[in-house]
């Protein structure tokens, strides 16, 4: 019972903040209602069961993905920072969501499965089979890190690439700047 | 532990390797050494391409109970990604020269991309397929947006990471229905469930439906496809020619293994919306590719097309529809890799990406017309080159699953694209060239083309050593013919 | 000479191809090379066709000079060659055109490396169709054919300013290329059908023509899908109302390739309506016959009247091929032998006239710069030889006797007059407005007072004259002698006609 | 009698080979022409004496076999075709003899010498024809032949059109021809003449089908023939060479349909509408023909118009059943009307004039001429006893009994206008004083005399072999209709026919020679009439309103509607409408990612929902 | 608290970052509506191993990968964004359609 109701405050939460997010004006409030849905869900997770997770949630979103998008917030355009506007099809992203809502409930509703008690995994064997049978998807997914890192460095640094007039070959330099 | 053979990811280990290397190497050398780096990248990838060849063939196994598969189908799509690097970074080549001072970044990110699409062939499991579309993905979002100073770049770049995190989370949550549907996420475990299903569980089937909308805009299927004109339009000219080529090669890799061995039980609930997909998808390319000015855009709608051809031979799954779109996928490769290197060789001289700059090419360059004309006849369907060939064998594999009606939108469809193909045709060979001045190529483009030129022919005229090594790869995802043989 | 007998077809598609190929490799500075490369190339092909039809034993019958090679086995295709008494004969006529059209191409100055790679990649596509015994083969060779086309008019053709409208060549050239290819797909669909159903009905997949033969169609399939090949192939053949490409077209093509398209290349649209449609689908054939008959019909008439109207030289005798394909229609129609042989021989007697035809036109086109016929006057004082051979190609196209076009027209009355009186009788007065349109187009623009702006044209030069010396030749042998290719034709039409009337 | 075949061979081979080897030979080879035709007439000779003694032969070789259609090539010989035979052979060989000096300084001489064989082996191989493909065969070569020989001058505008017209204008009505052919040959299955007609007689033809077709092969007879109403391309031909149009009034073309007609003459007559249609036709040929000559003021115009006239004389008889008197009429008329048109080339080959009202008095210049004209002008007025006169009675004899009275009359109306017109031209040209102009004015050489000289004779002579002269020979049309009567005189019809003639040579001597008469005030008198005449009836004007207003304008709208709505809107529109609709679908491509999400989401949510429909389905 | 409660939970917060996405002009913004949708799945993915999966663990696992990644992509996007800040000086997606056709 107890379960019930922090669940359902932190439901009402996520969903609130999650509203926010997307039905705010301001940037930076909608940066904060994110962080608030973010810890929400992680508060979700420990009613699951899935402490390890609700870690992971807050450590990366939390820190990481917060902090960066506040951090790409504050390079936005200055007057609109308060002011964001929604596009003019957003009748219809109502509608399209409240498909998908649909389609999902409806699912949801139509499946039921036999459930099991509530259980959680335990780390060790979370640890044990993260590097065991899904090594490989792990050691992709580094990969998958370092090439984001590497493009986020390689596309955000400043200063130009090499001038034309230094091309070696001399050949007729090119218009259009090489897309 | 236990049952798991590093070795057998070799290939994937290399390649990861030698784009570690390359990165390496760009820092140590000095600037002029660097041009080096495309020999040294296209080197190992053919050494690899060898060496894959050589020490895996005809194995046959998985690995993590079945999270990788080490069998001829993830083989001949190693050896065919393998071989679409090497042409892509043969073909980058000059564009790196002038823009680029390193040419190592370019070339390790390209790198690990062809890994990404390594694992995608070989991955049986949702998970392992979706990290794997990831490193992809993230490479391709990097490279076309790499022209860093151009407005159009960055717009490719925006618009493609935005949709392709957005595209991504519908997959994702497709992976987590079928989850909660299934309880697991391997392949053959989804085919299990669907196997024993009774009734309907709407779960597993819009989960499944997810993951096609998810996929559906990494191949460029209508209505998922707006992305494509645009990415291929803004992006750098050697990374349109990847993303056209690579991506889908890969993407499809990914479905056929995905359909045959996952979803193909349940063949009767999606074929005609596969079906209904590849007809809408071809006949939007189509139809928009009529009315394009710009190279790139008609290319990228054309390859729309394209893969409305290719769902068709989904939608008539079956192991002779399976070799006809490996077999497809092969013609078209080759075919568009030489279309696009064509246009890389012109715009490398010219800067030019529109149609009508084209005009007069057969008087200022014979080669470059010939090789492109080749080209844009096979990507019509017009004999003796690959798309004759491979259109043919698609198209029957499709009316032999009962698709004719299918198969005949197809026809009308290549009919239709005809039309523009011939557009771009008659700029080089009847309208007179602006100026007309010749145009030489440097050897190794000229030495390129050849190869993808005579590539072209090969499979236009002697398509039987291709149709074997396919089939042998079909076997791989269709044991023991699951589906009624032909 | 068996082993030489297997491989003559081969060699026939072969030569023709890697010859062109093989020009590809020569230096564009020397032209006198490459057009004697090309006429060697076309007069060796010349030899083994005339090999061809004269070697085919028309007693035994049936496909014969036959090689297979396996191609793709998993779905049945495999190059598999031979022909039959049709064939055989189509196969001189492609030999014929080839020869001449080279030797009318003899001073083309632009690009003249292309063009006859190109002119050689469409020859040796029109043999692969002919030869193919495999459906695959028959559709890849179809398409062969129709591709170096479109280059051939956009580079090589001809605009014509009506100066009310105006047609050019890239218009003419697209137009051709999109309906032709349009066309095939309609053939395309149907082959996929049947081969689809054939394999049900086999228990194996397969292309081949002689396995789907065996393949009992049911009457519904045959019904459904005999039209897509009607109109498939009909696209290339002229039919009515889907022959507009033709006119255009031809009147925009250089001189060799009007020769060769409406000489060879039409034949190639009702040859397959021929072989793959009637003898593949009997039943379908005589469900639709009706229906192809009665387009012929249009076709006859309409032809020849639009041509009385026009003003273009070439698009007279476009109009006229509209006219004269209307004949083998017919005659495929009637599902008589008599009708069926005629329109075979129609197509070879046809293709030659036409030829000449167009050969002629270029000549005078070469020397005078217009085709407009009602500037020309008195032609024939300047230019008796070209006029004459002319001349002839038009007595030959009114059905005259004593030329081919008669004894080939004559059989496809003779079948018409069988099954749809009302409709030979129809035809045979398409004959007479055929007189027409020829008669006032020699009387204007040949006949008369020469006008002094043509004081200065010369005639037909020792090749061209040779070109049409080749084709006049023909038409007045098989005129007068239609005894022997008849044989060979009938000894192909006979096993047609038995399964149509059995089927 | 199997060296029948050898005549038109002969003449055939000549043409190759003037044409080809030839011109290697002195004077371009031409004398092969002549050589071959001597050739024939010699073979004709033994042809006639094997036929007298074994009577009618056949044989045939196969041409083409197809299927179950079988042609072959074979000859027939029985009376009319061996007379046949000798007219076209002999008149011929005189008009090749006579085109010798005639053509002589013409350019394109070998030319005209090689078609003139291949006319001359068409109309034999027409003759001797046993089926009635190669009849048709045949027939269409004559066609050819008269085309290029009556466009000889084609540098002429106006030969161009004539020949043109003479080939279009027979060619209609040998589609009909062509088209009755087929029709028989689908009632019989066959094209051979002695079965169709054995069929015909017995009845195994259908009533509908026998007059269908008969009627068609009329007309195709009545275009060769010239019979209204395709009578137009007649005078016309006169553009030709002055030879050529004697071969083609005499021995060959327009003889052409009237042998037709006889040589299918029984199954004519099992198609009696058939024959009434033909008479009909043959008496209004013969009626407009002879009026109309009766006002041509060119002297071969007005041979042409008389020829007309006189096939119609040869039609009406045919069509009242009078083969014979046809046949006789033909071969009489044959020698005359050759032999004038040689004079009239003789006139302009020593004048180079041919307008009678230029002309007069010309038999001071040319006697010869003179004589050769006056000679047949009278044997065609039919007066007594020159050939004309036996072959016109035996004609008013056949038209009372198998026509009546009203055909008589009309026929007799004919008979007078004949002789009134060749009065008129005959008084014009020769007699009466020498116009100025004539002065030079030359006898021909003897190499054109010499023909004219003979077939004077003959138009003399000939005339009695109507008569049953021997025992065995029961007069010319007794031997073709052996059936039939003899040839004998019935008095008062002789008489009256006699009378009409002299009535009309004298009327013509009365206004052309004696001015009693003022033809200008006749013609004042009827303005009408006169206006009709000199239109031609307006056939002509007919003719070109017809080709102008329904021909060419309906090749007009057909080549309009093929470029407006075939090309243009069907063909150009549905393109268009592709490429429109591509136009309309590309603004979904929008640019604005905001739009692509949405079409990704909406696609998700079809996807899912579609497939679940499925699922439950 | 049950399994359908987590999932009506996830399919509210997946449809709201749907609408975010669909609506929102500013790229950022876009960003993290793409963000709460991969929340939505965690959930899920959460959700169904804490109720579902016997092993319990693969849910989990999934769900790390998931947010890895979502970081990552979250840092690409970003730069990517800042690219066209730069070059553009917007960031409203709706401005950004030089390419359209």
């Amino acid at each position: 019972m107890a379960s019930l109701v922090a669940f359902s405050f932190l439901a009402a939460l996520v969903l609130g903040a999650g509203l926010g997010v997307v039905l705010t004006r301001n940037v930076a409030y909608a940066a904060l209602f994110l962080l608030v849905t973010l810890v929400a869900v992680a508060g979700i997770f420990i009613l699951a069961l899935a402490e390890f997770l609700a870690l992971v949630q807050v450590l990366i979103y939390g820190g990481a993905i917060v902090i960066v998008v506040i951090f790409a917030l504050m390079l936005t355009r200055i007057e609109e920072f308060s002011r964001v506007r929604d596009n003019p099809q957003k009748p219809l992203a109502v509608v399209a969501a409240l498909a998908i809502l649909g389609v999902l409930t409806a699912a949801f509703l139509q499946f039921r499965p036999a459930v099991a008690t509530l259980r959680g995994a335990s780390l060790e064997g979370l640890g044990k089979e993260l590097f065991t049978r899904w090594a490989i998807p792990f050691e992709v997914a580094s990969l998958v890190l370092l090439v984001a890192l590497l493009g986020a460095f390689l596309i955000a640094r400043t200063g130009v690439d090499r001038d034309r007039d230094r091309d070696r070959d001399g050949d007729a330099p090119p218009e259009g700047g090489g897309r | 532990m236990p049952g798991v053979n590093f070795n057998l990811l070799w290939p994937q280990l290399l390649v990861t390797a030698l784009a570690f290397a390359v990165f390496g190497a760009d820092l140590l050398m000095r600037r002029p050494q660097r041009a080096l780096l495309v020999w040294i990248s296209a080197a190992g990838l053919v050494g690899i391409f060898v060496f894959t060849l050589v020490y895996l063939w005809g194995r046959n196994t998985t690995l993590y109970d079945g999270i990788f598969h080490i069998d001829n189908f993830s083989l001949f799509f190693s050896a065919f990604f393998l071989v679409i690097a090497v042409v892509v970074v043969l073909s980058s080549a000059q564009y790196v020269r002038q823009y680029l001072t390193h040419p190592g970044e370019y070339y390790g990110i390209l790198l690990f991309s062809i890994v990404g699409m390594m694992l995608m062939a070989a991955a049986g499991e949702l998970l392992t397929a979706y990290v794997a579309l990831e490193l992809l993905s993230f490479s391709l979002y990097i490279l076309a947006s790499y022209a860093r100073n151009e407005p159009k770049s960055n717009e490719a770049g925006i618009k493609y990471v935005l949709l392709g995190a957005f595209s991504s989370a519908l997959l994702l949550y497709g992976i987590s229905l079928i989850y909660g549907a299934v309880g697991a996420t391997r392949f053959q475990d989804i085919a299990l469930a669907l196997r024993g299903m009774e009734g309907v569980n709407s779960l597993l089937v819009v989960g499944i439906a997810l993951v096609l909308a998810g996929l559906g805009f990494k191949v460029a299927a209508v209505p998922f496809h707006m992305w494509a004109p645009d990415v291929y339009e803004g992006a750098p000219m050697p990374v349109t020619a990847y993303i056209a080529v690579g991506s889908k090669v890969a993407a499809f890799a990914l479905l056929l293994r995905l359909f045959a061995e996952g979803f193909a039980p349940a063949i009767d609930q999606w074929r005609l919306l596969v079906a209904a997909l590849a007809a809408l998808t071809m006949t939007t390319g189509n139809l928009v590719a009529l009315t394009q000015t710009n190279i790139k855009r008609l290319l990228a709608y054309s390859s729309i097309a394209h893969v409305g051809y290719l769902l068709m031979g989904l939608a008539a799954l079956s192991p002779l529809a399976s070799t006809g779109l490996m077999l497809y996928l092969v013609g078209y490769a080759v075919t568009n890799m030489l279309v696009f290197v064509c246009a890389i060789a012109f715009y490398n001289r010219e800067g030019k990406d529109e149609i009508s700059a084209l005009s007069g090419l057969a008087g200022r360059s014979p080669f470059l017309a010939g090789a492109m004309a080749a080209a844009l006849f096979s990507l019509a369907g017009l004999p003796f080159f690959a798309g004759f060939t491979v259109k043919f064998y698609l198209f029957s594999a499709t009316a032999k699953a009962g698709l004719l009606w299918l198969a005949g939108i197809a026809i009308t469809n290549s009919l239709i694209s005809l039309y523009y193909y011939l557009m771009v045709i008659k700029q080089m060979y009847i309208n007179p060239a602006s100026q007309p001045t010749p145009l030489r190529l440097p050897w190794p483009m000229v030495a390129l083309l050849s190869v993808l030129v005579l590539g072209v022919l090969f499979v236009g005229i002697y398509p039987r050593p291709v149709v074997d090594a396919i089939q042998a790869a079909t076997q791989a995802i269709f044991p023991g013919g699951m589906l009624s043989t032909p | 000479m068996d082993t030489f007998d297997r491989y003559v077809l081969l060699l026939l598609t072969a030569l023709p191809f890697f010859g062109g190929l093989a020009l590809v490799l020569f230096p564009s500075s020397r032209p006198v090379l490459i057009r004697a490369f090309t006429l060697l190339i076309t007069t060796v092909t010349l030899g083994l066709s005339a090999y061809v039809f004269l070697s085919y034993d028309r007693s035994r019958g049936g496909f014969q000079m036959v090689q297979q090679f396996a191609w793709l086995p998993s779905i049945g295709a495999s190059l598999h060659l031979g022909v039959d008494g049709i064939s055989a004969a189509l196969t001189l006529l492609n030999g014929i055109v080839a020869f001449a059209g080279t030797l009318v191409s003899w001073k083309l100055a632009q690009r003249p490396k292309d063009f006859f790679v190109l002119f050689l990649l469409l020859v040796s596509g029109v043999y692969g169709t002919f030869a193919s015994l495999d459906l695959l083969f028959f559709f890849f060779f179809y398409e062969l054919a129709v591709l170096p086309m479109y280059l051939l008019i956009g580079v090589w053709g001809s605009s014509t300013d009506f100066r009310t409208f105006l047609r050019t060549k890239e218009y003419s050239a697209l137009k051709l290329m999109l309906y032709l290819v349009a066309g095939s797909v309609l053939v395309w669909v149907a082959l996929l059908a049947m081969w689809v159903d054939g394999g049900d009905a086999l228990g194996r997949s397969s292309f081949g023509f002689l396995d789907l033969q065996s393949a009992h169609y049911s009457a519904n399939f045959q019904k459904l899908f005999f039209p897509f090949l009607m109109v498939g192939f009909g696209v290339l053949a002229g039919l009515w109302p889907f022959h507009t490409w033709s006119p255009d077209g031809h009147v925009a093509a250089p001189t060799a390739v009007s020769m060769l398209h409406a000489g060879v290349l039409m034949k190639l649209g009702a040859y397959g309506i021929l072989r793959i449609g009637m003898q593949l689908l009997p039943e379908g054939a005589a469900a639709w016959a009706p229906v192809l008959i009665g387009l012929g019909t249009v076709n006859v008439i309409y032809g020849a009247v639009s041509a009385i109207a026009q003003r273009d030289l070439k698009y007279v005798i476009a109009y006229s091929s509209v006219s004269h394909m209307g004949y083998v229609l017919m005659g495929l129609g009637t599902l008589d032998a008599a009708g069926i042989n005629g329109a075979t021989l129609q197509m070879f007697s046809h293709g030659i006239m036409t030829a000449l035809f167009f050969a002629m036109a270029g000549v005078i086109y070469d020397r005078a710069h217009v085709r407009d016929i009602s500037v020309f006057e008195g032609l024939a004082k300047r230019m008796p030889v070209t006029v004459g051979a002319f001349t002839v190609a038009g007595l030959a196209s009114l059905g005259l006797p004593g030329l081919s076009g008669f004894v080939a027209e004559f059989m496809v009355f003779v079948g018409t007059f069988r099954t749809y009186p009302i409709l030979g009788a129809l035809a045979v007065i398409g004959a007479a407005l055929t007189a027409v349109y020829i008669l006032r187009l020699v009387a204007k623009a040949f006949f008369g007072p020469l006008d002094d702006r043509w004081r200065g044209l010369t005639d037909a030069s020792r090749l061209e004259m040779g070109a049409a010396a080749v084709l006049i030749a023909f038409l007045a042998l098989w005129g007068l002698y239609p005894w022997y290719i008849m044989k060979v034709i009938d000894s192909g039409v006979a096993p047609i006609v038995q399964r149509l009337a059995s089927g | 009698m199997e060296l029948a075949w050898l005549i038109p061979a002969m003449s055939a081979i000549a043409f190759p080979a003037i044409l080809l080897p030839g011109r290697l030979l002195p004077r371009g080879g031409a004398f092969l022409a002549p050589l071959a035709i001597l050739g024939g007439f010699i073979v004709f000779w033994i042809v006639l004496a094997d036929f007298l003694a074994t009577g009618n032969a056949g044989f045939g070789i196969t041409w083409l076999e197809a299927g179950a259609v079988r042609l072959s090539w074979g000859i027939f010989i029985d009376p009319l075709a061996v007379i046949m035979l000798g007219v076209v052979t002999f008149v011929a060989m005189l008009i090749q003899v006579y085109s010798w000096a005639y053509m002589a300084n013409e350019p394109r001489f070998s030319w005209y010498f090689a078609v003139h064989s291949l006319f001359a082996a068409a109309m034999l191989t027409l003759v001797l024809a046993d089926n009635l493909l190669f009849l048709y065969i045949a027939w269409e070569l004559v066609g050819l032949c008269s085309y290029l020989l009556i466009g000889f001058y084609f540098e002429r505008r106006s030969a161009a059109e004539a020949a043109k017209k003479a080939f279009v204008t027979t060619r209609i009505g040998d589609v009909g021809m062509l088209i009755g052919i087929l029709l028989l040959f689908r009632a019989t299955g066959t094209f051979d003449i002695s079965t169709l007609i054995h069929l015909a007689q017995t009845g195994g033809i259908a009533g509908g089908a026998l007059t269908a077709g008969m009627l068609l092969i009329f007309a195709g007879a009545a275009g060769k023939s010239a019979q209204f109403p395709f009578h137009v391309w007649l005078p016309d031909a006169m553009e030709g060479p002055t030879p050529v149009s004697a071969l083609i009034h005499a021995a060959t073309m327009v003889v052409a349909g009237v042998y037709l007609v006889a040589r299918l003459f029984p199954a004519f007559e099992a198609a009696p509408a058939v024959m009434a249609v033909v008479a009909a036709i043959g008496l209004v040929t013969m009626l407009l023909g002879a009026t109309l000559a009766l006002v041509m003021t060119d002297l071969k115009r007005v041979l042409a118009y008389s020829t007309i006239s006189h096939l119609g004389f040869m039609m009406l008889a045919l069509g009242s059943f009078g083969l014979g008197a046809a046949i006789f009429h033909m071969f009489v008329h044959a020698f005359s009307k050759a032999m004038l048109f040689l004079s009239a080339g003789s006139v302009s080959h020593g004048t180079n004039e041919l307008d009678i009202r230029k002309l007069g008095g010309l038999r001071r210049r040319m006697p010869a001429t003179a004589l050769c004209f006056t000679v047949g002008a009278l044997a065609l007025a039919g007066l007594p006893p020159l050939s004309g006169f036996f072959s016109k009675d035996e004609l008013l004899a056949a038209v009372l009994q198998g026509r009546g009275g009203v055909f008589l009359a009309f026929t007799l109306l004919g008979a007078f206008l004949s002789a009134l017109y060749m009065s008129r031209v005959t008084l014009l040209t020769f007699f009466g004083p020498l116009k100025r102009e004539q002065e030079h004015a030359h006898e021909s050489p003897l190499l054109m005399i010499g023909p004219m000289l003979i077939l004077a004779v003959l138009a003399v002579v000939v005339g009695f072999l109507a008569l049953p002269l021997v025992s065995g020979y029961g007069g010319f049309g007794h031997v073709l209709e052996p059936g039939g009567e003899p040839f004998h005189f019935k008095v008062w019809l002789v008489t009256l026919s006699s009378i009409l003639a002299a009535a009309g040579l004298t009327l013509g001597w009365l206004i052309y020679s004696r001015g009693a008469l003022s033809a200008d005030a006749v013609r004042a008198r009827f303005p009408a009439v006169q206006r009709v005449l000199e239109s031609k009836y307006y056939v002509d004007v007919i003719y070109q309103w017809a080709i102008d207003h329904v021909v060419l304008v309906a090749g007009r709208f057909v080549a309009l509607f093929d470029r407006v709505v075939v090309n243009d809107t069907g063909v150009n529109g549905a393109g268009a409408s592709v490429v429109a609709s591509g136009m309309r679908l590309r603004i979904h491509v929008t640019g604005l990612l905001a739009n692509y999400a949405l079409g990704i989401a909406v696609g998700a949510v079809a996807v899912a929902v579609v497939m679940w429909l499925m699922t439950t389905a | 608290m049950t399994l359908l409660m987590m999932e009506l939970l996830s399919g509210a917060l997946f449809a709201i970052g749907l609408y975010g996405v669909l609506a929102r002009r500013n790229a950022v913004l876009v960003l993290m509506a793409i963000e709460l949708m991969l929340n939505a799945v965690n959930i899920n993915l959460i959700g169904y191993a804490a109720f579902l999966d016997p092993g319990r663990v693969l849910g989990q696992v999934l769900a790390i990968f998931v947010i890895t990644i979502a970081a990552a992509e979250a840092g690409l996007a970003l730069a990517i964004i800042l690219r066209v800040y730069r070059n553009r000086g917007t960031v409203n997606v709706d401005e950004i359609n030089l390419m359209k056709w």
